[in-house]
């Protein structure tokens, strides 16, 4: 029996493979994202200020929780983020993984901090809200608590990635970790849920009693479409800087920085 | 007891962290441009000295 | 048997050597020689399949290969037979007897020792032995000669000897202070990529 | 590819590795006991620091031993690819021609073998130190039995991360804690369950879903996990 072993470098290539190895060009991606953080930035400002107004200034204060209520136009959106990026982290790692991109990696590795500082706003602005609610800053309730144990997937990734010294065995290392914290997310999200119920009683949930009113519900949307920029600018710029890092040699660089001169 | 002090916190709190992650690349691309330049500069006095 | 196109590899972004290609047919051994630090054992480990070539492509038609690289893959507290019978158990070869082989490279006297006892030249052919164990066609060599005595030098020579003269391939990588006599050699000169 | 072409076949491999790493495990079984006594350890540092009250015990009995549980697998962990790293073995077993994966698995196993199982073995000790009811004793041993495995089958992927690390341990509890959360939460709700003579057998349940849901993945995982860290 003769096997025949094949070791492919180059992946078969389709349309959106080419697609994404054109963005794989660093110089290509750099000057392509640039273009886009400053309007990035400007709109992120423009619907976070919109936003902030709506939510602190002319909704009503909450009938059962009153004006600490307000802190759910931080708390809320971070949550969403912290989960939203963790997930895009991962997909973005498979991409990684697969195909062997360097661009997706670095983007999925510039999202873990990004990640992770949502995920710590997160978990301040609500344990500041237990304060005035529940009397106390921090209760294991189970949004607090899947989040800090996503806080924990975070640091995970962060650390694994700075820890090898080698950017892109870091970076392959690093995204496997993501991917399977991201297959185990929900099964983590569910289980303290659920964990939650089964020793205190459903009393205890900073959303729990109130239901949303609509004059609630804009500000938290603007604020919430507000984050996906931020992240959109946060991750570009970031991205660019690990390009200009790892390419530190290479001719691109030399021109960009004379460029700017 | 009121609240406002701890909207304050929260809103803060939140600028700071998000603000700081903003901010932290720059600073990075900042010490990578001078890193850089004094890497072009030891090149090229290494090829003038060739020369 | 192996075959490469330009293969690169990359390590902090900058390729360890210069673009490698070459062919290996039945029978011929390729002598790869080149400085410290030019990447030999890089080379020989992307061979292997173990590193990923950032471009390039490897054929391997050999239907397995043999790697004797810089850690050895012995097990300190087996002895030599013991660690030769789990190769052959877990490559499931069996046609020739693990004592016999070990007689082969003169371990005979400490077959039964746990290996952690062997010198460093003993050691390296109780690495050897294992390459007959595995019974493949393609054998990689990294620095084979080193930590031998002269009969050790010898005895990887006749080795190699069989091994192509039955119709097996070997890449052997070497910073060159002995050379292992073959018609069918082919010298492949690696140049570090940080060369140009 | 090699071991095929030769007849070797997968099952033959799979003894061959599991027998060899039962007899390495068997040549230093001195160490084998340090996790084991680290369990005991922990376990007695408890009534210590909180007081020797049966009730209260009784009622923290499940969590303490699980977490012990917990702890003592995550040091046993580093042991389960290190030595084979460190000698060359690992990047023989690539060149081999057999799955990675049935590799991994295999050294799972006798992983298992050598530090899961005893911590099944000993949990009717740690029960009656820490005043657990003699009806929840069996459902102890019972998640033990279900959750050990998995504590080494994901415990696995983070040790092929930061096998290549020198000092991989401290990070490996940093990796590998957050996932254990759901198997924690569902063992220590599962005897809980059983003190109070509530039902149980879904927690069980869950707990075999999770066993067989981690051997079909895990293994492929840790595979690939250190496949990156030979490179």
């Amino acid at each position: 029996m003769n096997k025949n072993t094949e070791i492919k470098a180059k992946p078969r290539k389709n349309a959106v493979v080419m697609f994404i190895h054109k963005m794989g060009s660093p110089p290509w991606f750099y000057d392509f994202t640039g273009k886009f953080i400053p309007w990035f930035w400007l709109i992120f400002g423009a619907l976070t200020v919109w936003g902030l107004y709506l939510g602190l200034v002319k909704a009503p204060a909450d009938y059962l929780q009153g004006e600490s209520f307000r802190i759910m136009y931080i708390h809320v959106p971070a949550a969403w983020m912290s989960m939203l990026i963790y997930s895009t982290m991962a997909v973005l790692g498979f991409i990684a993984l697969v195909w062997r991109i360097r661009i997706v990696e670095i983007l999925a590795m510039s999202s873990a901090p990004i990640g992770a500082a949502f995920t710590i706003v997160t978990l301040t602005a609500g344990s500041l809200w237990g304060r005035p609610t529940w009397g106390t800053y921090w209760v294991w309730d189970a949004r607090l608590t899947s989040e800090l144990v996503l806080l924990f997937l975070y640091l995970g990734v962060i650390g694994l990635y700075n820890s090898i010294d080698e950017p892109r065995k870091a970076a392959r290392a690093a995204c496997l970790l993501a991917i399977v914290g991201a297959v185990n997310l929900p099964i983590i999200h569910y289980s303290v849920k659920w964990w939650n119920t089964l020793h205190q009683g459903s009393s205890i949930s900073l959303l729990g009693g109130s239901s949303i009113d609509t004059s609630m519900l804009w500000p938290l949307l603007i604020i919430a479409i507000a984050t996906k920029f931020y992240y959109a600018a946060n991750l570009l710029t970031r991205a660019r800087v690990s390009l200009l890092e790892q390419d530190m040699r290479k001719a691109w660089v030399r021109e960009v920085l004379k460029e700017k001169n | 007891m009121s609240h406002t002090p701890f909207i304050w916190a929260a809103y803060s709190i939140g600028a700071v962290v998000l603000l700081w992650c903003a901010v932290a690349p720059l600073a990075k691309r900042k010490s990578i441009a001078t890193n850089i330049r004094r890497l072009i500069q030891i090149e090229e006095r290494s090829r003038d000295s060739d020369s | 048997m192996l075959s490469a196109s330009q293969i690169v590899f990359e390590r902090y972004f900058e390729p360890v050597f210069l673009p490698v290609s070459f062919k290996l047919r039945r029978g011929e051994l390729l002598l790869v020689t080149g400085a410290n630090g030019c990447g030999k054992t890089t080379l020989i480990r992307v061979l292997a399949g173990i590193l990923h070539p950032t471009s390039g492509k490897i054929d391997c038609q050999a239907g397995g290969m043999a790697y004797v690289g810089h850690y050895l893959g012995i097990k300190d507290d087996l002895s030599v037979l013991e660690n030769l019978r789990f190769i052959r158990d877990f490559l499931g070869t069996s046609s020739r007897g693990c004592k016999e082989l070990i007689k082969h490279v003169g371990l005979t006297r400490v077959a039964e020792q746990q290996a952690r006892t062997l010198s460093a030249g003993q050691r390296k052919r109780c690495a050897l032995a294992r390459l007959l164990v595995s019974e493949s066609k393609l054998w990689l060599l990294d620095e084979p000669y080193s930590n031998l005595d002269q009969e050790g030098v010898e005895l990887v020579d006749k080795m190699l000897n069989d091994h192509l003269e039955s119709g097996g391939a070997c890449v052997l990588a070497t910073h060159g202070a002995h050379r292992p006599q073959w018609a069918g050699t082919q010298d492949y000169h690696l140049l570090s990529g940080a060369t140009v | 590819m090699n071991a095929e072409a030769a007849g070797g076949s997968l099952s033959g491999a799979f003894f061959a590795l599991l027998r060899r790493d039962l007899l390495l495990a068997f040549r230093r079984r001195t160490e084998l006991l340090f996790p084991v006594i680290f369990l005991l350890v922990v376990v007695s540092l408890f009534p210590l620091g909180i007081g020797p009250g049966p009730q209260l015990l009784a009622r923290i009995a499940p969590g303490v031993i699980w977490i012990a549980a917990l702890l003592a697998t995550v040091i046993s962990l580093d042991a389960l690819f290190r030595s084979d790293f460190e000698d060359g073995t690992l990047e023989q077993f690539v060149i081999s021609g057999h799955p990675l994966t049935l590799i991994a698995l295999a050294k799972i196993v006798a992983h298992w073998l050598v530090a899961g199982l005893p911590i099944v073995l000993l949990s009717p000790l740690l029960a009656l130190w820490m005043n657990l009811p003699m009806e929840s004793l069996g459902v102890m041993i019972l998640t033990l039995a279900l959750g050990t495995p998995i504590l080494s089958l994901i415990g696995s992927i983070g040790v092929g991360l930061t096998i290549s690390l020198k000092r991989g341990g401290q990070l490996l509890s940093l990796l590998v804690f957050p996932l254990y959360v759901p198997i924690l939460i569902i063992a220590t709700a599962a005897v809980m369950a059983a003190s109070d003579s509530l039902p149980y057998t879904q927690f069980l349940g869950l707990l075999l879903a999770g066993l067989i849901t981690s051997v079909t993945l895990a293994p492929f995982a840790a595979a690939a996990a250190l496949k990156i860290s030979l490179s």
